[in-house]
């Protein structure tokens, strides 16, 4: 009987993310674009932070690097798949840079190394000059496939839920196999894991990249649907997002970064639709917004303390696997 | 000697803060010896296993395990030359059920990495049920064959314990090291772990055992060495050492 | 995106799209915009609107980031016929390819220079460009006879990255040399290297770019260092939001500003009599004079309405058309876009003050100067 | 030299300032394992109200003092929040924090507006060895300096800071000896909404604050309290003062525009030279 | 001094102590015993009142402390001060009455607790456990990695408090041939039901006990 739950759920979750775009209009496409880009981030965050126990408070700066490496191949002339599957890479190779001397820093030290990794990386492209500065890159061409052109907001929901689904894929096939438990194994005593034969360090680095590629992904994608790409689209803040996102989804799960990207998002634009309602004092946006993001925050933490997949599903989501 | 043995450690010492925890300590264990280690707590018997498993650096001396000089290798490349270890304290993966904390163990000799895991290979597939047939071969070994699909977080400290043991035996050392595996395990359950014990050396397996059960220590082990102060004091069979002066003062007391 | 124009009858609005920064760092300036336009139109609707139609806003927050600008205008640009965009550099930047692209009349809050280089038919500016400010300190320079200047600038700031690359290119031209050419960040919170600096060069005057917090925190620090070399500040710090802060040691400092914060002491005359119909107001609604992004705000709404009533529909072209054949005086001075300016103003339009009791006091030769531009204007 | 002289100096002081937000996170982590994003906050408040106090003409002193209690207030009522339920783990607590922080924009946008304030503070500078300094300066130098003797010999000395350590170190055994956990955690947080507002009082004269200036307090003060691996005050002292001097002699050296690269680059460097002295089994005791 | 009647305890959905009833009087010494996970750490930490039952009483009748399983000490703090935090309920703060039991404890009081040997952690832990005074004594494993002269001495030790300070004490211990040495009573709880109970000597006759508890490596 609950053999058959699940399979059932995702199909269903499958269809209606495939009938969705055509059903909305763009205001609700862009939320709706948005909204799975944040979650092919978070589900990053949560492989990164909730399997494997690493912390990074920098996410936003693999999301830029992807975003910037898709957008200035583009501009350059390459095609833009080819710019597109470029930015994933990029991120990647620039995790495993970094990675190799930050990842010999743990908790508090690694999320403040790669909180100022961002930082400095933001910074680095607000000043250079072929990253347009702080300004950034304007008029950056529209995502195409030979001759199909995507030139509506429907064409990129699709795109970026397509890689959502691809991400997903990869988390669930991974944590549940041998590299898997070597990271969540990891994550409790990195020196039981090393006596069991797993090269600790390797492996933080490999799942560090991992989640810089999903974040890179998704920064080609943000290029292309907004077709511009600045320092200031990447803040710091952004980053911190991307962590309440998985902790509110619940982390640890796979459903937890599209759950909690999900609600955050929708919380954040619906408070602002609300916000911006004619008659409302010049206060009442921030006011408003402010006051019931953080106290809904503090409320489903303090009660979910787990997030609110384990919450809603009571069974947690890791079946033992045979 | 050197040449037939399994591990062989000479000159070793690590100090903390000038403080010697092991010092100039060579010993060494022939293939298929069971070789047990006591000493007065604090002698630098757990100091030893972490240093033979490269979780510490010795500040000097040389290890050599089955002709390789290991001394310089990190952990995990000591662990996939056939080196298990059993923690004093348990560690046990959390948030992972006890099977999958047991599959962890045969990390070291099988091989799917994450690409072919994110493809879902066959290969991939076929390894992994083999994988989960160890693991459960390996809890039914040590009893706990009910418990595979509980969260291994929850289990009672001595459930634990044997879970660690458990996983161990699933990397299919050559070396087995074992620190103080009978603590808080009631007679019944020693009685089944040194049978347990028997039966690996039947196998063929190299064990270094720590445990202040000295009852337990000498009817395991072929010889004994013992430690104080970070030094060996006394190196012989068992029955010689329990008599042995020197260790009655320093360990034994009068107590038995 | 499009339509919006289907039944357009008599009575339906006219709508009006602001999307400014509500939450986010650039709060203090979002919300005076959103309070100006309200104005604005509160005012137009009292007089019956336009095209015999009222006029609706429809706001929206970009949240002081781009990709929430795009967001918003994605949500608005069905129902709005033309924009009134943000005051966040990068937020303009990001929004104004699509609004060119879906052909929305938009009139950007923010100076940024790249959004009229190259210049793109459907964006027009209000602010002055920095470039301006700069041009205007230069002149005011060489009229003070001062030959050696030294210039601090925000790295972190489009405005002020810009205003000073148009300084070091125009300081030949007024046969000025920059002794000293000194970056910082907008984070910084010790400004003693930038004086020490100063202290040990030739420079007789210290110009300083920034916006925000650094602003304040110089010019206290320019105080406390008992630094002699008087300190220029640009229009971004004429407002209340840097003389509360500073109190009485802002006394005598020299710092420029919109023609729009000095109409006091302009002569009568048409320009006057439109800063005060936004000043007036504004003062008794909020309690204190309109600050520069207030008139900003209003000088788009101005502009906008004499577009529409122009192009006497609300076609977004025919806006577009009515828009590069302005000319009207506004608060903030006399705007003249065309084809091939879509920035509209001159540094004429600029006034150099010295704060006196508290209140920005245009020097002697910026009174001279503001009377000759605004007599010519009429 | 005499320029040398003025960078260290004001680099001190910068450091200061940020030691002082740095000392409050180390605080209430060294005692209850939480990261208290809202530390900035406190600073924030404590600004808000010194600047309203004076406004309506209370005199110095009182109102800065008026202004930390208030922060100490804030304090607590945050600790209520991030660890008043029990079973609330200490990251749940950190994003609990975040929200308090975020809600406080709401109250404080109410309370004073979204326009930065200031207050003034000592005015003037004095000249040391021909180095200039502000004596607002001098004086965040001088409470730091009283602030951080006292936190270390309070940690380090006293019963009842040993106590508040073993907290965290480990609630169990705490509970096991009879401490109160809950209560000392409390206490931690209103101990380290005193010391945000003693940073904020410190910080206004210096710099304007608005209700979201508290995200620029809480990267400097974090970065300056991970180098104390977030208990160790004296550590994070030093972290803090490495940041303050790198960033003025950055900006006082020709590198103005590239300041926060400068130091938070050379924290992350030191971070790792640090690590590598580390083993991971010495760092997992059980 | 220790009373509990009618306790229940549960993790969640789980029972740990199912109805258990027992008494530990003044100045008696009482083992229990019991498999892996039959409930006796949970009875210890509800005693200590760590736990809140979901049914039952729990009454004791006087300062109580808790030797924890797994010593459970402060990592960070000097062995010193844990020995000091010892003393927070009863205002102890000088540990040298410890030093004088476990001169061990004297050279090692500077170090950090978190690097100390399993055996040192325990005799931390006992140690600590004194310095609060303890009227009433509960041991959640003595002898656990200890080395037999050290986990000799320190029964010798609470026999010798029992006799001159009446001190009450219930010990859960493995090692079942030093339980029924030291106490006189004792319980045998399984699947949190007691399953007998009688003084030491009986159950040591008693051939199931002494399969279960006395049995194993005994050459
Ligand atoms: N990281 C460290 N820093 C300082 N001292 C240490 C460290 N690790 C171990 N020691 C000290 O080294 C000595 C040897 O410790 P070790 O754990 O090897 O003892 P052991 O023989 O296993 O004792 P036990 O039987 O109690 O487990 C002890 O005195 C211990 O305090
Ligand atoms: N925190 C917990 N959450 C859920 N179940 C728990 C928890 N702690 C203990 N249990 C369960 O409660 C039961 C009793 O555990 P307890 O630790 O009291 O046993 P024990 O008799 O002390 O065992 P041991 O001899 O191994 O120390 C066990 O089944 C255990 O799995
Ligand atoms: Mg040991
Ligand atoms: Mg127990």
């Amino acid at each position: 009987m609950t053999r058959y739950v699940k399979p059932a759920a995702v199909l269903l979750v499958a269809a209606v993310t495939l009938v969705l775009p055509a059903t909305l209009d763009d205001s609700a496409l862009a939320v709706y674009i948005l909204l799975g880009l944040a979650a092919i981030v978070t589900a990053g965050v949560s492989l990164l932070m909730g399997y494997a126990g690493q912390v990074s408070l920098g996410q936003g700066a693999f999301y830029a690097i992807g975003a910037y490496t898709a957008a200035l191949l583009s501009l350059g002339g390459v095609p833009p798949l080819a710019g597109l599957l470029a930015a994933p890479v990029a991120a990647a190779v620039f995790a495993l840079v970094i990675g190799t001397p930050l990842l010999r820093l743990r908790g508090h030290h690694l999320a403040f190394a790669t909180l100022a990794m961002q930082l400095i990386l933001l910074s680095l492209a607000g000043q250079l000059e072929f990253t347009g500065g702080d300004i950034g890159l304007q008029a950056i061409p529209q995502f195409s496939v030979g001759s199909f052109e995507a030139d509506g907001a429907a064409a990129y929901a699709y795109l970026t839920w397509a890689g959502l689904a691809l991400v997903m894929l990869i988390t669930h096939n991974v944590i549940s196999s041998r590299p898997g438990r070597a990271l969540r194994a990891l994550a409790t005593s990195e020196t039981a894991a090393a006596s069991s034969g797993i090269p600790v360090g390797r492996y933080k680095l490999v799942v560090f990249a991992l989640s810089a590629t999903f974040a890179g992904l998704a920064g080609g994608i943000y290029c292309f649907y907004t077709g511009y790409v600045a320092p200031g689209s990447f803040p710091v803040l952004i980053s911190i997002q991307y962590i309440v996102m998985a902790v509110v989804g619940g982390l640890g799960t796979i459903w937890g970064a599209v759950v909690g990207a999900t609600a955050i998002t929708l919380l954040v634009q619906g408070l602002d639709r609300l916000a911006s309602l004619p008659g409302m004092p010049t206060y009442a946006p921030s006011v408003l917004s402010y006051a019931v993001y953080a106290l809904v925050l503090i409320v489903v933490v303090l009660f979910m303390p787990r997030g609110l997949v384990p919450a809603l599903s009571r069974r947690p989501d890791r079946k033992p696997r045979r | 000697m050197p040449d037939e043995s399994a591990l062989s450690v000479s000159g070793v010492s690590r100090s903390f803060g000038g403080v010697y925890a092991v010092r100039d300590v060579s010993l060494s264990v022939a293939d298929g010896e069971v070789c047990g280690v006591i000493g007065p707590n604090g002698a630098g018997k757990s100091t030893l296993f972490n240093l033979i498993t490269g979780h510490l650096a010795a500040d000097h001396g040389r290890i050599t395990f089955l002709g390789h000089r290991v001394d310089r290798l990190a952990p995990h490349r000591r662990a996939r030359l056939g080196m298990s270890i059993v923690f004093q304290a348990a560690r046990v993966f959390r948030g992972m059920t006890v099977r999958e904390n047991v599959m962890v163990g045969s990390h070291g000799r099988t091989k799917a990495g994450f690409v072919s895991a994110a493809l879902r290979l066959p290969r991939h597939r076929l390894a992994e049920r083999e994988n989960a047939a160890e693991a459960d071969a390996a809890l039914e070994r040590v009893g706990l064959a009910e418990w595979a699909d509980r969260p291994a977080d929850r289990l009672p400290i001595g459930q634990q314990r044997a879970l660690q043991l458990a996983r161990a035996l699933c990397a299919r050392p050559r070396l087995l090291l074992l620190d103080e595996p009978a603590s808080g395990l009631r007679g019944e359950e020693r009685e089944r772990l040194a049978t347990l014990v028997e039966e690996l050396r039947a196998s063929g397996l190299t064990i270094l055992l720590v445990e202040h059960d000295v009852a337990f220590v000498t009817r395991l082990a072929d010889r004994v060495v013992v430690l104080d102060l970070g030094q060996v004091i006394a190196d012989g069979p068992p029955a010689e050492i329990r008599a042995d002066p020197l260790v009655l003062a320093a360990y034994l007391g009068q107590a038995s | 995106g499009g339509g919006g124009e289907q039944g357009s009858g008599a009575a339906d609005p006219i709508k009006v799209g602001l999307l400014v920064s509500l939450t986010g760092n650039y709060t203090p300036l979002g919300s005076e915009d959103k309070k100006a336009v309200e104005l604005a139109v509160e005012q137009v609707n009292a007089q019956g609107g336009l095209l015999g139609r009222k006029v609706e806003l429809v706001t929206r927050d970009d949240k002081t980031a781009p990709d929430q600008g795009i967001v918003a205008y994605n949500q608005i640009k069905g129902e709005i016929d033309a924009l009134i965009g943000p005051v966040f550099s990068n937020s303009a930047l990001a929004v104004e390819p699509l609004a060119q692209r879906d052909k929305m009349p938009y009139l950007s809050l923010a100076p940024a220079q790249e959004q009229v280089e190259p210049i793109k038919s459907y964006i027009f500016v209000t602010p002055a460009l920095s470039s301006m400010y700069a041009e205007r300190f230069l002149q005011y320079i060489q009229a003070q006879g001062i030959k050696t200047i030294a210039v601090g600038w925000d790295s972190k700031s489009a405005y002020s990255v810009s205003g000073h690359k148009a300084m070091v290119a125009l300081a030949a031209k007024y046969g000025v040399t920059i002794a000293v050419d000194e970056p910082y960040e907008t984070t910084t919170s010790d400004f003693s290297p930038m004086f020490t600096h100063v202290r040990d060069s030739k420079a007789e005057a210290l110009v300083f770019w920034g916006s925000g917090a650094p602003g304040v925190t110089a010019a206290k620090q320019y105080v406390a260092s008992g630094l002699k070399t008087p300190l220029f500040l640009t229009a971004s710090q004429a407002s209340k939001l840097w003389l509360e802060p500073m109190g009485a040691a802002a006394e005598g400092m020299t710092v420029q500003s919109a023609i729009g914060v000095v109409g006091d002491h302009l002569p009568e005359g048409k320009q006057k009599q439109v800063i005060d119909q936004m000043a007036k107001p504004y003062q008794e609604k909020h309690g204190y004079p309109p600050p520069q992004f207030a008139q900003d705000g209003y000088s788009a709404s101005l502009l906008l309405f004499e577009a529409i009533r122009k192009a006497n529909s609300t076609d977004k072209t025919k806006i577009q058309q009515a828009l590069e054949s302005m000319d009207l005086i506004t608060p903030n001075g006399r705007f003249r876009y065309s084809a091939t300016d879509h920035s509209g103003l001159s540094p004429e339009y600029i006034s150099v003050n010295t704060v006196k009791n508290g209140q920005f006091v245009p020097t002697e030769w910026a009174k001279e100067q503001l009377t000759k531009t605004v007599n010519a204007a009429g | 030299m005499s320029a040398f002289l003025t960078y260290l100096l004001n680099g001190l002081a910068v450091g200061c300032a940020i030691a002082l937000i740095a000392s409050g996170l180390v605080t209430i982590h060294r005692v209850t394992g939480v990261v208290n994003f809202a530390q900035g906050t406190f600073a924030v408040v404590a600004g808000l109200c010194t600047s309203s106090l004076l406004g309506l003409g209370f005199p110095h002193g009182l109102s800065e003092l008026a202004a930390v209690l208030a922060a100490a207030v804030a304090g607590l009522l945050t600790g209520l929040a991030a660890i008043g339920k029990p079973g609330t783990t200490p990251l749940a607590s950190l994003i609990v924090t975040l929200g308090v922080g975020v809600l406080a924009y709401a109250v404080e946008i109410v309370l004073w507006g979204d326009q930065p304030r200031s207050a003034p503070g000592l005015a003037g500078s004095v000249t040391v060895a021909g180095a200039h300094i502000q004596t607002q300066h001098l004086l965040v130098i001088g409470v730091t300096a009283a602030t951080f003797v006292l936190l270390a010999l309070f940690f380090g000395r006293t019963y009842l800071g040993k106590a508040l350590t073993a907290c965290a170190s480990n609630p169990y055994a705490a509970r096991v000896v009879g401490i109160d956990v809950r209560k000392m955690g409390l206490l931690a947080f209103a101990l380290g909404g005193l010391l945000g507002g003693i940073a904020g009082v410190l910080v206004t004269p210096l710099r304007p604050i608005s209700f979201d200036t508290d995200v620029t307090l809480i990267v400097n003060g974090f970065a300056a309290a991970v180098f104390g691996a977030l208990t160790r005050p004296v550590i994070a002292l030093f972290g803090a003062l490495l940041l303050g001097v790198a960033e003025t002699m950055a900006a006082g050296y020709g590198y103005g525009s590239h300041q926060l690269e400068v130091a938070l680059g050379l924290m992350i460097i030191v971070m790792i030279v640090q690590a590598g002295r580390r083993s991971a089994i010495s760092e997992e005791t059980v | 001094m220790i009373e509990v009647q009618d306790l229940v305890v549960s993790y969640g959905t789980a029972t740990a102590l199912d109805h258990l009833t027992l008494t530990v009087g003044d100045g008696e010494m009482v083992a229990l015993l019991g498999p892996n996970g039959a409930g006796k750490s949970t009875l210890a930490n509800t005693l200590a009142g760590l736990i809140t039952p979901a049914s039952g009483t729990v009454r004791i009748g006087g300062r109580l402390a808790l030797i924890p399983e797994g010593r459970q000490l402060f990592p960070d703090l000097s062995v010193a001060d844990n020995l000091a935090l010892g003393g927070w309920r009863s205002g102890l703060r000088d540990p040298s009455p410890v030093y004088e039991l476990l001169p061990r404890l004297a050279e090692l009081a500077g170090r950090r607790a978190g690097v100390l040997s399993g055996g040192e952690q325990q005799m931390v832990a006992f140690g600590r456990a004194m310095m609060s005074r303890p009227e009433a004594l509960v041991v959640d494993e003595l002898s656990l990695g200890l080395a037999p002269n050290v986990t000799a001495d320190l029964a010798a030790h609470l026999a010798e408090l029992n006799r001159s300070q009446g001190l009450t004490v219930l010990l859960i211990e493995q090692n079942a041939r030093l339980a029924f040495e030291l106490c006189s009573r004792a319980y045998v709880l399984e699947s949190g039901r007691l399953v007998t109970e009688g003084p030491c000597a009986e159950l040591a006759g008693d051939p199931r006990v002494a399969a279960a508890y006395l049995g194993g490596a005994v050459t």
